[in-house]
């Protein structure tokens, strides 16, 4: 079963074609990785499933609805979830904070009810501050980071902020744009841990871009590759690895070699 | 009144106002400088024509010296003004919030303000005529002669700066520097350089304008307030884009002179601001400002 | 014989509070390659931002220790005049000037050569990184993220560096465009002689140009030694080249899933 | 001394005051403000007035341009919204009680009709665009005389409740200082809850932020409303107090002025509004301070300088600040009170 | 201003005060800004309780009536010449020393209109600033021109400090006025308004308000001011006429070094402290406590008074108001009377 379905997505800038018709099935449970080279399309994929780019074609299926003419604000409300390829975390706001903006959509307190603070608003803070605690910050261990801002963070941790925020909005698919980029072998451990749990213990599907071969190859169930906004090949890992026209285009010789499992 | 003097008429007001346009065009490219090489507008900009025109009239009238002297003393004098802002202003602000560098700009402007107030006081002065006044007389049109070369000089200047930044290596490195200073510094561009070299333009031009006004009108510490009106010159125009500073005059100068034939004086900064309003909302860099790049 | 680039027991405090380096010291020998590897936030960046000189632009300063670049001291140089003296630094994340086309940020890097005899030569770096040539015309801000590196690199190359700082370029790249721009950084080195300080996560690429390594941890050097060393080292090759316990093997990310490790170097 | 804070819930981590030393504060400072007209003297009390409707519009703006993210260039504007509201509704014979809720709706409907653009326009274009508001709102004042009394204004008669004329400024004070509390109370508490969390995250990213879930229409919109709301209120209570409502008194310059409280006082900050709103009212008496002692040492010819030398001021005093002190008072209190743990309140 | 009315006091002093009390004087500066300005004078009224207070703007004026009204104490007067100010019924307490604007501009058309020879009357043009110092008087002009029979061939509106008006001009050069009214404006752009005229082949004639004729704004419209029209409520300073106040006048402000001779704001400084001397003379004498409504019968109770020489005929002021005016000329470099005092309605 299909939890996410694209079909003849098309997304043009001036000339730059950067999705050309494409067709992509995200399997529900799994984890999908979107893979291809830098300016194939992959993070525009994803501004179009998450509504900020408008595809000039093509329609969207999520969860057995069309989604194709629904704003974004309203997707996430659906259940969108994604973190960004350059880390975009509020500066202004504490790591707490960031993290329970992921709850917006489930709180209802209107701008009046907030401004008094009683009742209701109050009510509904105190729940989803203890939501927040119990499920993400405990999860992610990032208790000691909680009333810090975000600029004090590493890198690092700012990704793993990322992600809790997008966990606390209670995705039924979550969108990882590079989660790994930047990190040395030991955190990238640490990251695909919480992937592999968010997957097999929340039953949350999980669509990923990431240039890390190790990792995409370790724990995708299912991997689609783009170029120049094409879909080139689509499959196992282990059937795309030995693609001749994902090794051309992409992999290259010696990454596809390496550590045949 | 029959139709084809109806159509004279608005013949007239129309090419007058095209023509005014290159006032407005002056003092907005003024601003676009400035946000060019640092990404701020600078609301002190009305204040620096201020204490341009009156060096001008320190030199010109009060010393007595020939036009170009004064003139050259005066834009000597304002550079080093914009330097000196730059340096204590701007420089030590790097980094903040647009917002603050912004109301710096804005207290700046009402340091020059109260201190051209206490050294020329308040009263009224003027200056003499620099633009030939003689007009030109399109069969029954009118043109006035100060308007006309107002605009030439709108033009000169634009053109000038155009080029300057377009293939001037220094123009590209004020770009870059404006872009991103840190690494820009990193590539050898000395950046306190490029932002002394904006804000010296930003009074050069400033004094031009303020000059050409001050002729037109009269030299008080308030001449500043005359910027604020331009800002919609600016946006429409696009805040970045010098060319887009005499497109943009043109279209406001047109749309000023139209609403007093036909309006009224009350509307005249109004309907500008709304037409320019309506425009943005189509396009929200103005006409030729370059869109942010905005990708997540 | 000097080295290009010494580093001692260098100090660096952000904001007069938050304490980075403590007491670094490393060397770059003249036309060597140097790698310089790290967790997220051993303040591999902040090294390099204090060689360059950029330190101060971001509320940074050297508390103590010192930088000799060629046998002088430049610690207290401004950054441009550290870029015309040839020490260039490819910022983390490409920074490319995104409003300016191809060709204007190469023109933009040639200030660099201000003060010396030498003309920029653009040509070189469309030499070597051809698919520049082809979007001369184009806005930098619309490349691709490989792209951008080329250019980042490139425009470090118009200023005829002498040391190169490199910070991460493999950051977010396809394989293939890593194993091009690792190739052409290599290239760059062993044909023009420039020496190359290299910040990297991608460790295996790395020790693949690099003929000596420094591991950082909390702001100081927690191991050194020539890569080949390196690679054999157990810890590296658990924290950095990700084999497995008791093997030799890369392992999997699936394996290492549920137990957990830390690594701390006692230093 | 306090080492720590130590919370046995998650709600009362969340609460605004919560030690009994910061409630017991919180007592002193509603008594003081309760007894501040009688023991004050009726000049003080009149700046007191002044400074609550400052308050309420700094707080305002400080929503919509600290906050939000969105420049506001023309929020003198929204306070004439409010203040010829009232002007309007006590000529229909509403009460003040009444009155100035409307005049903050009304204020909030054009900040509504204001604030559409921003959802296309962005930064300084948006800024300029609300100069635009600002012109075209004073154009109105001027023009439409049947409601506003054009150029000559209008008059507003004094509030008064169940026949007691809120006449003078002592009456008034009781009017302004509890609104003033209470309004900067609300404005608190929004940024405890998804309303606020919402505003914070447009002005750092809006993008990011949509795509999050946060719906940027109604947001942004929400933050003009709530923002002129306060301005209007504000409006009207100038109204209240100056009795008089002409176009020039909600010009541009005291849009800047309120700017630079929030600038001066802390971009997003309830407390740097209270800071800035109150240094930005006492400038002008400090200065007169100031000539008063330079006429004593013998500079006869200070007044003259007095109105060239507070624009000086005024001008050095926002450079001043903004470059030793970018992120205004509010910082430099925290950072005071971090010499002094004991300090009983939160921020 | 501050110097003509501070001269005013120290000379007045000088001679002993009023009925023996010495005068206190306290000025502050509120650079015009209307909060700062009631702020002001809350701050004088709660000090030192003064039975008069000189403010500035209109917006002041307005502002400071109601509580004007309820003090009841303190007699306030301003530059400022708005007609509905000028109200005994609205503001009890409030005076000016001079006509109103209305008032001015009727002493203009009646000017106009005596200077037709003929039965064509001339025709008029009014250009004014969109504030309300400059929409003050343009609806009664209106009215009062009809009256006279003068035609208004066109209105103009500007703002304050308008740089660019040569659209304007295009449209008076099509209306074709002998007379150019300019109200609401100091100086800028009636310079700027006149040049242009000339430059377009127009010989109408300028005409200006009381804040236009003062000598120092005149000397600034250089060769544009020649033949410029405007009415002017005093002598001045230099008036060739010898009169006892403005001899004065001249002596005691040419104390101070380079000052030949003194400003219209000195003058009305001056004046309002007669006007004030007359008052509180008037109440002292009638032995009647300084009181809002004391001091009010006392300012009405003054006409037919001679001002030694300001005004060129004897003056009331029950209307609040002082109804006097006469057409001056800018002649050369200096200014001189083209007409009789004209007292209005
Ligand atoms: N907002 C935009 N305006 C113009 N062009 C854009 C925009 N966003 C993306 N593009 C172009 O679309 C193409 C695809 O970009 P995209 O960011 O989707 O690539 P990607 O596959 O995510 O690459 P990378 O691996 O480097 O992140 C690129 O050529 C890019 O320049
Ligand atoms: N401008 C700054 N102000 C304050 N702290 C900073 C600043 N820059 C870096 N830091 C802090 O200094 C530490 C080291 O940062 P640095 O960027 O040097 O790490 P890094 O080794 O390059 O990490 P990464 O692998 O994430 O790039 C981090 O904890 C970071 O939060
Ligand atoms: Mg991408
Ligand atoms: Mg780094």
């Amino acid at each position: 079963m299909h939890i996410l379905e694209a079909e003849g997505l098309t997304l043009r800038f001036g000339g730059i074609r950067a999705l050309a018709d494409v067709a992509v099935a995200v399997p529900k449970g799994g984890i999908t990785a979107i893979i291809g080279p830098n300016g194939a399309g992959k993070t525009s994929l994803f501004n179009a499933i998450s509504g900020f780019y408008r595809p000039e074609r093509g329609t969207l299926r999520f969860d057995g609805a069309d989604i194709t003419r629904v704003p974004a604000h309203a997707r996430a409300a659906l259940g969108l979830a994604r973190t960004f390829q350059n880390v975009s975390l509020f500066r202004g706001m504490t790591v707490l904070d960031n993290i329970k903006l992921g709850g917006h959509n489930r709180l209802r307190a209107g701008a009046l009810g907030a401004l008094w603070y009683l009742g209701r608003a109050a009510a509904e803070e105190a729940r989803l501050r203890a939501e927040i605690e119990r499920e993400v910050i405990d999860f992610l261990e990032i208790d000691h980071i909680r009333d810090l801002p975000i600029d004090a963070l590493a890198y690092g941790l700012q990704k793993r902020v990322e992600l809790a925020r997008a966990l606390a909005m209670q995705p039924k698919v979550l969108m990882l744009d590079e989660p790994v980029a930047g990190m040395n072998r030991e955190e990238t451990e640490d990251m695909a841990r919480f992937i592999l749990d968010v997957q097999e213990e929340r039953g949350i599907t999980v669509m990923l871009v990431e240039h890390d071969m190790g990792l995409v190859m370790d724990i995708s169930s299912h991997v689609v590759v783009l170029n120049f906004g094409q879909v080139i090949a689509s499959g196992t890992p282990a059937e795309v690895r030995r693609n001749p026209a994902v090794i051309a285009a992409y992999l290259g010789e010696r990454a596809a070699r390496r550590r045949v499992a | 009144m029959s139709g084809a003097i109806d159509w004279l008429l608005l013949a007239e007001f129309s090419l007058v106002g095209l023509l005014s346009g290159g006032v407005l065009a002056l003092i907005a490219l003024g601003f676009v400088l400035v946000y060019k090489g640092t990404r701020v507008i600078n609301f002190a900009l009305g204040e620096f024509m201020m204490v341009g025109a009156y060096l001008f009239w320190t030199a010109n009238v009060f010393l007595a010296l020939p036009w170009w002297a004064a003139l050259a003393l005066t834009l000597a004098g304002v550079a080093a003004l914009g330097a000196l802002v730059e340096r204590f202003v701007l420089r030590p602000l790097a980094g903040q919030p647009v917002i603050s560098i912004v109301m710096a700009t804005i207290g700046l402007g009402a340091v020059l303000h109260g201190l051209a107030e206490a050294v020329w006081g308040g009263a009224n002065l003027s200056l003499p005529e620099l633009l030939p006044r003689k007009p030109l007389l399109l069969g029954e049109i009118l043109l006035p002669g100060q308007v006309l070369w107002s605009f030439a000089l709108a033009v000169a200047l634009i053109a000038a700066f155009t080029a300057y930044f377009r293939w001037s290596k220094d123009g590209v490195s004020m770009r870059a520097a404006a872009s991103d200073p840190v690494t820009a510094y990193a590539m050898g561009i000395d950046v306190r350089r490029t932002q002394r070299l904006t804000w010296m333009f930003a009074g050069v031009t400033g004094a031009v304008a303020g000059i050409i006004v001050a002729s037109m009108t009269s030299l008080s510490p308030s001449l500043g307030t005359v910027a604020l009106g331009v800002l919609a010159v600016v946006i429409l125009g696009g805040l970045d884009s010098i060319a887009g500073a005499i497109v943009a005059g043109l279209i406001v100068g047109l749309l000023e002179s139209l609403t007093v034939a036909f309006v009224g004086g009350q509307a005249r900064d109004l309907v500008p601001y709304l037409v320019v309003l309506v425009i943005l909302m189509v396009r929200p860099y103005g006409l030729f400002g370059t869109r942010d790049i905005e990708r997540l | 014989m000097t080295a290009a680039l010494s580093v001692e027991n260098l100090e660096v405090v952000y904001h007069h509070t938050i304490q980075v380096l403590r007491g670094l010291s490393l060397e770059v020998p003249e036309r060597g390659i140097v790698a310089l590897l790290g967790a997220n936030g051993a303040g591999k960046t902040t090294t390099l931002k204090a060689v360059s000189g950029l330190l101060p632009l971001e509320n940074g300063a050297i508390g103590g220790g010192g930088i000799r670049f060629r046998g002088e001291r430049i610690d207290h140089v401004a950054p441009h005049r550290l870029a015309r003296r040839g020490i260039v630094h490819v910022r983390e994340g490409r920074r490319v000037f995104e409003d300016l086309t191809v060709q204007e940020n190469l023109v933009a890097a040639a200030n660099a050569l201000a003060g010396r005899a030498a003309q920029p030569d653009f040509a070189l770096v469309y030499g070597y990184f051809p698919r520049l040539a082809e979007r001369r015309r184009q806005l930098a801000g619309y490349l691709s993220g490989g792209e951008q590196q080329m250019l980042a690199i490139g425009r470090a190359l118009v200023a005829e560096p002498a040391l190169m700082l490199l910070d991460e370029p493999s950051l977010g790249l396809a394989p293939l465009v890593v194993e091009e721009i690792f190739g052409i950084i290599a290239r760059i080195n062993a044909e023009r002689g420039v020496a190359m300080l290299l910040v990297e996560q991608n460790a295996m690429a790395a020790f693949g140009i690099a003929a000596y390594g420094y591991i950082m941890e909390s702001g100081r050097v927690v191991i050194d030694g020539p890569t080949a060393r390196l690679v054999n080292d157990p810890d590296v090759q658990r924290f950095y080249l990700g084999y497995g316990e008791q093997t030799t093997e890369v392992a999997s990310f699936r394996d290492v899933k549920h137990y957990k490790r830390r690594k701390r170097w006692l230093s | 001394m306090r080492i720590g804070d130590f919370h046995a819930s998650y709600r009362h981590d969340e609460a605004l005051f919560d030690t009994r030393a910061q409630r017991v504060w919180l007592g002193l400072l509603l008594a003081a403000l309760a007894a501040f007209p009688f023991v004050g003297g009726s000049y003080l009390t009149y700046l007191a007035c002044l400074l609550g409707i400052h308050l309420i519009a700094a707080a305002g703006l400080n929503v919509m341009t600290g906050y939000t993210g969105l420049i506001s260039l023309g929020h003198a504007a929204f306070m004439g919204v409010g203040c010829y509201a009232v002007a309007v509704a006590e000529r229909a014979g509403i009460p003040f009680f009444l009155a100035l809720p409307l005049a903050g709706a009304a204020s909030a409907a054009i900040g509504l009709v204001v604030g559409i653009p921003s959802l296309r326009i962005k930064g300084l274009y948006f800024a300029v665009a609300t100069l635009a508001a600002q012109f075209v709102l004073g154009f109105v004042f001027r023009e439409w005389e049947s409601v506003t009394g054009g150029v000559r204004g209008a008059n507003v008669p004094a509030a008064s409740l169940f026949g007691f004329e809120l006449a003078g400024d002592r009456r008034v004070y009781f009017l302004i200082a509890p609104l003033a509390v209470l309004m900067l109370l609300g404005a608190r508490n929004l940024f405890r809850t998804r309303v606020g969390r919402a505003f914070i995250a447009i002005r750092d990213r809006d993008i990011s932020a949509e795509v999050l879930g946060i719906s940027l229409f109604r947001y942004k919109l929400a933050a003009f409303a709530i923002g002129s709301f306060y301005a209007g209120v504000a409006g009207g209570l100038w109204g209240y107090f100056f009795r008089v409502a002409t176009p020039e008194l909600f010009g541009l310059p005291l849009s800047v002025f309120y700017l630079a409280a929030i600038i001066v006082g802390g971009l997003g900050s309830i407390l740097g509004t209270i800071l800035g709103a109150t240094f930005m009212t006492l400038i002008p008496e400090f200065l007169r301070a100031l000539v008063g002692w330079a006429e004593a040492f013998g500079l006869e010819q200070a007044g003259v300088y007095l109105a060239p030398l507070r624009q000086v001021v005024f001008g050095l005093l926002i450079v001043g600040f903004l470059v030793f002190e970018p992120h205004g008072l509010a910082e430099m209190w925290r950072r005071t009170r971090r010499f002094f743990h004991l300090w009983p309140f939160r921020t | 201003l501050h110097a003509g009315l501070g001269d005013w006091v120290e000379w007045k002093n000088g001679q002993g005060g009023i009925a023996g009390r010495k005068l206190r004087y306290v000025a502050e500066d509120s650079s015009y800004k209307v909060d700062q300005s009631v702020a002001i004078f809350k701050k004088i009224v709660a000090q030192y309780k003064p039975p008069l207070f000189y403010g500035d703007s209109t917006g002041w004026a307005k502002a400071i009536a109601p509580e004007l009204s309820q003090l009841g104490s303190v007699l306030a007067t301003g530059p400022s010449f708005a007609s509905d100010l000028a109200d005994p019924a609205k503001a009890p307490y409030y005076f000016m020393p001079g006509p109103t604007y209305s008032g001015q501009i009727e002493v203009l058309l009646e000017y106009v209109s005596r200077s037709a020879a003929g039965a064509a009357k001339p025709a008029v043009a009014f250009v004014y600033s969109d504030t309300e110092f400059g929409r003050d008087p343009i609806a009664s002009g209106k009215a009062k021109a009809a009256k006279l029979g003068i035609p208004v061939v066109l209105e103009v509106v500007t703002k304050p400090g308008a740089v660019d008006v040569s659209a304007e001009v295009i449209k008076l050069r099509r209306a074709k006025p002998d007379f150019v009214i300019f109200h609401g404006y100091v100086l800028a752009p009636i310079p700027e308004f006149m040049r242009q005229m000339r430059d377009a082949g127009m010989n109408a004639r300028g005409m200006g308000t009381i804040y236009t004729m003062d000598k120092t704004t005149i000397d600034q419209m250089g060769a544009a001011g020649a033949g410029f029209l405007g009415v002017m409520p005093y002598r001045y300073s230099f008036d060739t006429e010898k009169t006892p106040t403005m001899a004065l006048i001249r002596e005691v402000g040419s104390r101070k070094p380079n000052n030949p001779w003194q400003t219209t704001f000195y003058t009305q400084g001056w004046l309002v402290g007669m006007i004030f001397e007359q008052v509180l003379g008037r109440t002292l004498g009638a032995k009647k406590e300084l009181t809002g409504p004391n001091m009010k019968a006392a300012l009405e109770s003054i006409g037919k008074w001679d001002t030694g020489g300001i005004f060129g005929v004897p003056i009331a002021l029950k209307t609040h108001s002082i109804p006097v005016g006469r057409v001056y000329l800018v002649k050369g470099s200096t200014i001189v009377p083209n007409s009789d005092w004209i007292t209005i309605g």
